[in-house]
């Protein structure tokens, strides 16, 4: 037992990968217990994922160093004090995306099962499924930045091979393609920027590069270059075309988990952003390169979404206006790091609220995903000119959907109204105008949410949606776990931020600490 | 609908491509040919790799050994391609 | 098109050395330049060599059902992975190199400095070697024999709505126009 | 106090605003009750009455999804009809959007 | 700066692939430009490594009083390699299903997703 908790940033992945590659076996011999297998398989990966992030938070940063015997430190004295293995460097605001990963993936695999059980190709979708949950656990965790970007190839292919699970006449395959080739070109930028930095420092460790960078022109390349490919990773404007193409012909499930995966490249930019490049650079600069990119999401994702017709695409934009909020708040803490006095009067809550914005917006996009896919499951139809009076028959999936809206509107008690107000006030202090926008981005996104309850629910009962019938119950379940989730995250906000989000912030903006845990005060 | 295409110009997308290009060209000035700045985690590799891992060939011994973990995502890559591939190939019938 | 017999029975005469020297790759990994990724990556081709020789469809029938590369990719990476996790198991360390330098299975201790090479170094080196080069090779022959197939069999469109066909209400099957 | 969360200027407390919007609902509704009770269902009362034609049939007067925000679109038609064609749907404009956002980005950096 | 031939190599190699990617609007040219975006990226991790008058990094035979290159970036590159096999893979596998159902593989007309 000792070994394994030794272990958990090992086990972190090895769990998944390792369920992942019995599955084609288990689907050729023994077909009928392959359900089984990856509810199992994605418990025990999201079971890992939650004890290492109650790890994290009780007794501080996990240092993991791979192909060394236990309790050798991360930094041996006979190579000069540098890690020259992988090391796993998990900290608050890992731990914290662990956690949203952990809870989203388990709530979609109860979904997936019951919701894809006619199809053929299931051994390779759930392994996908799992490989692409690895993908995002690894890549919130990684303390190396060639491994960094293993993990995002590994997220990259995996995401563009399920969103072309369902055919859809080759829409699918469309919206695969693009994405892929998309997060191919950002994948190959971030190789590049890995090579400049390692060319000057002669390391992959984070913590090494993050303790000796300076501002040079090289460093500069590597920034922008990073910057441009996690943003577009992440679906921000101007580089969030493909997001809309891949989450609207992918499998809802699958659209509610790549919405965490694209959190996680949201995860890297502010891990590079904070701790590769820490202090060492006019962060008033960055922070606006941060906020214009979180404003224009905002407001172009938000503004898309309105004249949508298919429900799905509508998510999708609103996916991209949702990031805008975290952009915003984590660039307004960005831009007034360099001032204490700034900072702890409002950089701070801008900065927890940017990333409590993370977590909720997993939670709600997700039910929110879940809950259209139950509509689509039964009906479908995605066009919202062709649904209506659909509340008559499912009303579980009405309740869920419209939790998940008043969510995504910020409507109290529910938990994006937490977030948002943070992000509000917070903003309002550095610069009403932003604040302004922010707030008439909710009251669209409010109204954009009438038009697809409207539409798809309410209304009187139409002929030929006279037989549909409530989902199955392993769906709903996938839709409760997030329920329950939205609402206590709501109910709760000051727990969850005092005790999640304020360790996550405290990490990003404490650098000096993450370099110690590594490198243990040497160098 | 009118096939429009593209919304650029192909000789907006040279001017761009050109000042990209010049941007990869930064590193040409940084960087010098031949000398890295800094070898002190390659030069441990090659002094240790023989007495920690046993291979004599370094890039085996920094790629199975001490970089193991990125093979491992690196096999996990190729995995998903063949998966992939095998799922959108696949037969709709059972 | 019917392929000629010289290219096939050039292709079947080759074969086995293409095999030979892909293995041979593989096992000297940590010693000569090579591995198990150049050495699966060379089986592969000897795979490729047959599926050009011979019709695909002949082959998948008759030699090589394309399923069974599948598996053979999960195994070699199972045994991948089950030897990185021993590792957790005798030395408590993922990824540890448990075998070096205990005199047990490739477990000889090398000194440094240049010397003619000992194939029985390294340690879990050449186990990872061989378990990276099963893969490799079922993987690209997957994957070619997949595309193969992909060339000539046409998918049908049943699938192209998000549930089974008779759950969809008669005239409602979805999607966009 | 518990379930306080600060928010930079004040603070937000949602069991408070749960409390007290149930007592606002138990307010509505005690009001609401001491009211006439003359509504009986099933009778005539129930149809709507629209100027003394017939009730249209159902279908017809659900507002499909499409039509819902024509007027905003139309107030907005100058920014939607530029808006609209920039996301083109073909790949290689999402890269040349990608490289334009390098190289403005690159310049913010350098100049400032 | 003509000794550093290699790095102007790569920047070259870059901007020729992007403009593959870009102009070019058949998809088999586009995902080969990608496959030489690659390329270009491979050969500025091995040019990283090199050193003056340098030896493989292996001890195998190797003669005396040599420097060895640095061997990581050689394994790096290996591993983007293999990367860059998987990706291309999955590419031509979606090119040739949208071509089967679309009959085209141009990129202008490969838009029924859009706005």
């Amino acid at each position: 037992m000792n070994v394994l908790l030794d272990n958990l940033p090992a086990l972190l992945i090895a769990v998944p990968l390792f369920c992942a590659f019995l599955l084609p076996i288990i689907g050729r011999f023994v077909p009928k217990i392959r359900d089984a297998w990856i509810i199992c398989a994605s418990f025990a990966a999201s079971l890992v994922a939650v004890i290492t992030a109650f790890t994290v938070y009780t007794k501080g940063t996990i240092v993991y160093v791979f192909g060394a015997a236990a309790g050798s430190p991360a930094a041996p004295i006979d190579s000069g004090g540098i890690p020259f293995r992988i090391i796993f460097t998990i900290d608050g605001f890992g731990a914290f995306m662990l956690l949203s990963a952990a809870i989203v993936s388990f709530a979609v695999v109860l979904y997936l099962v019951s919701s894809q059980k006619e199809r053929t190709g299931r051994s390779e979708f759930y392994a996908l499924y799992l490989l692409l949950t690895a993908g995002i656990f690894g890549m919130v965790s990684t303390g190396d930045m060639f491994n960094f970007f293993v993990f995002l190839e590994i997220n990259s292919l995996a995401g563009a091979a399920l969103v072309s699970y369902h055919r859809r006449g080759g829409l699918a395959a469309e919206g695969a393609l693009k994405y892929l080739i998309v997060n191919t070109v950002g994948g190959l930028m971030v190789l590049f920027s890995i090579g400049l930095l390692y060319a000057q420092y002669n390391s992959l460790n984070m913590a090494v590069i993050a303790s000796q960078i300076s501002l040079s022109t090289l460093n500069i390349i590597a920034l922008v270059l990073f910057i441009a490919a996690l943003a577009m990773k992440a679906g921000s404007v101007p580089f969030h075309f493909a997001t809309p193409d891949a989450y609207s012909v992918a499998p809802s499930g699958i659209t509610a988990v790549m919405i965490v995966a694209s959190q996680a490249g949201l995860y890297g930019l502010f891990r590079v952003l904070f701790t590769l490049y820490g202090d060492a650079f006019n962060t008033v600069t960055l922070g606006w390169v941060i906020i214009v990119l979180g404003v224009l999401s905002m407001v172009i994702g938000v503004t898309m979404a309105i004249p949508q017709k298919d429900v799905k695409r509508l998510l999708a934009y609103h996916a991209v206006s949702q990031t805008g909020y975290m952009l915003l708040g984590v660039g307004v803490a960005l831009a007034v790091l360099g001032d204490p006095v700034a900072m702890t009067s409002y950089g701070q809550t801008a900065m927890e609220g940017g990333l409590f914005h993370i977590i909720n917006h997993a939670m709600y996009k997700g039910l929110l995903f879940l809950a259209v896919g139950a509509v689509i499951y039964r009906t479908g139809v995605w066009s919202l000119n062709k649904m209506g009076g659909l509340g008559h028959n499912m009303k579980w999936t009405m309740i869920f959907f419209l939790i998940g809206a008043l969510a995504i509107a910020g409507i109290p008690p529910f938990n994006g109204f937490a977030s948002k107000l943070m992000i509000y006030e917070s903003v309002f202090a550095f610069n009403p105008a932003l604040s302004i926008i922010a707030m008439v981005v909710s009251i669209l996104t409010l109204a954009s949410f009438m038009k697809v309850f409207h539409s798809m629910f309410m209304g009187p009962q139409l002929p030929e949606y006279a037989e549909v019938k409530e989902v199955p119950k392993l769906m709903i379940a996938g839709m409760v776990i997030l329920t329950i989730f939205v609402i206590g995250f709501g109910l709760f906000p000051d727990l969850v931020v005092n005790n999640l989000v304020a360790p996550a912030a405290d990490a990003l903006i404490n650098n000096s600490a993450y370099i110690t845990a590594v490198l243990g005060g040497g160098l | 609908m009118k096939e429009a295409g593209s919304i650029f110009q192909p000789k907006v997308a040279i001017v761009l491509i050109v000042l990209v290009t010049l941007i990869f060209l930064l590193p040409a000035f940084g960087l010098t040919f031949g000398a890295p700045a800094a070898t002190m985690t390659d030069q441990y590799y090659i002094d240790n790799s023989q007495t920690e891992t046993g291979a004599n060939n370094v890039v085996t011994a920094v790629v199975f050994d001490f970089r193991g973990f990125d093979t491992l995502g690196e096999a996990t890559v190729l995995f998903i391609a063949v998966l992939g591939v095998a799922m959108i190939f696949r037969r709709n019938h059972k | 098109m019917t392929i000629g017999l010289i290219v096939k029975t050039t292709g079947r005469l080759l074969v086995p050395f293409i095999f030979i020297f892909g293995f041979y790759i593989v096992a000297h990994g940590h010693l000569t330049p090579g591995g198990g990724f150049q050495g699966g990556a060379v089986i592969a081709t000897g795979v490729a060599l047959i599926l050009v020789c011979y019709h695909y469809r002949e082959c998948m029938e008759k030699f090589i059902p394309v399923s069974s590369f599948k598996l053979v990719e999960s195994a070699g990476l199972i045994l991948f992975i089950c030897t990185a996790l021993a590792g957790l198991v005798v030395a408590s360390g993922f990824l540890f190199n448990w075998l070096n330098a205990t005199g047990g299975l490739f477990g000889n201790a090398v000194a440094y400095g240049i010397n003619p090479g000992d194939l029985y170094t390294a340690g879990i080196i050449p186990v990872l070697n061989f378990a990276i080069g099963i893969e490799v090779f079922g993987a690209l022959s997957a994957v070619l024999m997949f595309m193969f197939a992909g060339l000539k069999e046409t998918t049908s469109e049943e699938d192209d709505a998000e549930l089974p066909i008779e759950n969809i209400h008669k005239g409602k099957k979805g999607g966009r126009k | 106090m518990i379930g306080d969360l600060l928010t930079g200027y004040g603070f937000w407390n949602p069991l408070v605003w749960v409390a007290v919007m149930a007592t606002g609902l138990l307010v509505a509704w005690l009001i609401w009750r001491c009211g006439e009770s003359d509504y009986d269902k099933g009778t005539e009362q129930t149809k709507p009455y629209l100027s003394g034609n017939d009730e249209p049939e159902k279908g017809a007067v659900h507002i499909r999804g499409g039509n819902m925000y024509w007027g905003f679109t139309h107030a907005l038609k100058g920014y939607y009809d530029k808006l609209i064609p920039l996301h083109s749907g073909v790949v290689n404009d999402y890269l040349v959007w990608f490289l334009i956002g390098v190289i403005v980005i690159f310049v913010v950096v350098i100049m400032v | 700066m003509i000794a550093n031939l290699p790095f102007i190599a790569v920047a070259l190699l870059i901007g020729i692939a992007l403009a593959t990617i870009l102009l070019k609007k058949n998809m088999i040219k586009m995902v080969m430009g990608l496959a030489m975006l690659e390329g270009a990226v491979n050969l500025f991790l091995v040019t990283l490594g090199y050193r003056e008058n340098g030896i493989a990094p292996i001890f195998t035979n190797a003669p005396e009083g040599a420097d060895m290159v640095l061997p990581t970036v050689q394994a790096l590159t290996l591993t983007n390699i293999v990367i860059g096999v998987a990706t291309t893979a999955l590419m031509l596998v979606l090119v040739m299903v949208i071509y089967k159902k679309y009959g085209t593989v141009n990129a202008d007309k490969m838009r029924r997703l859009k706005e």
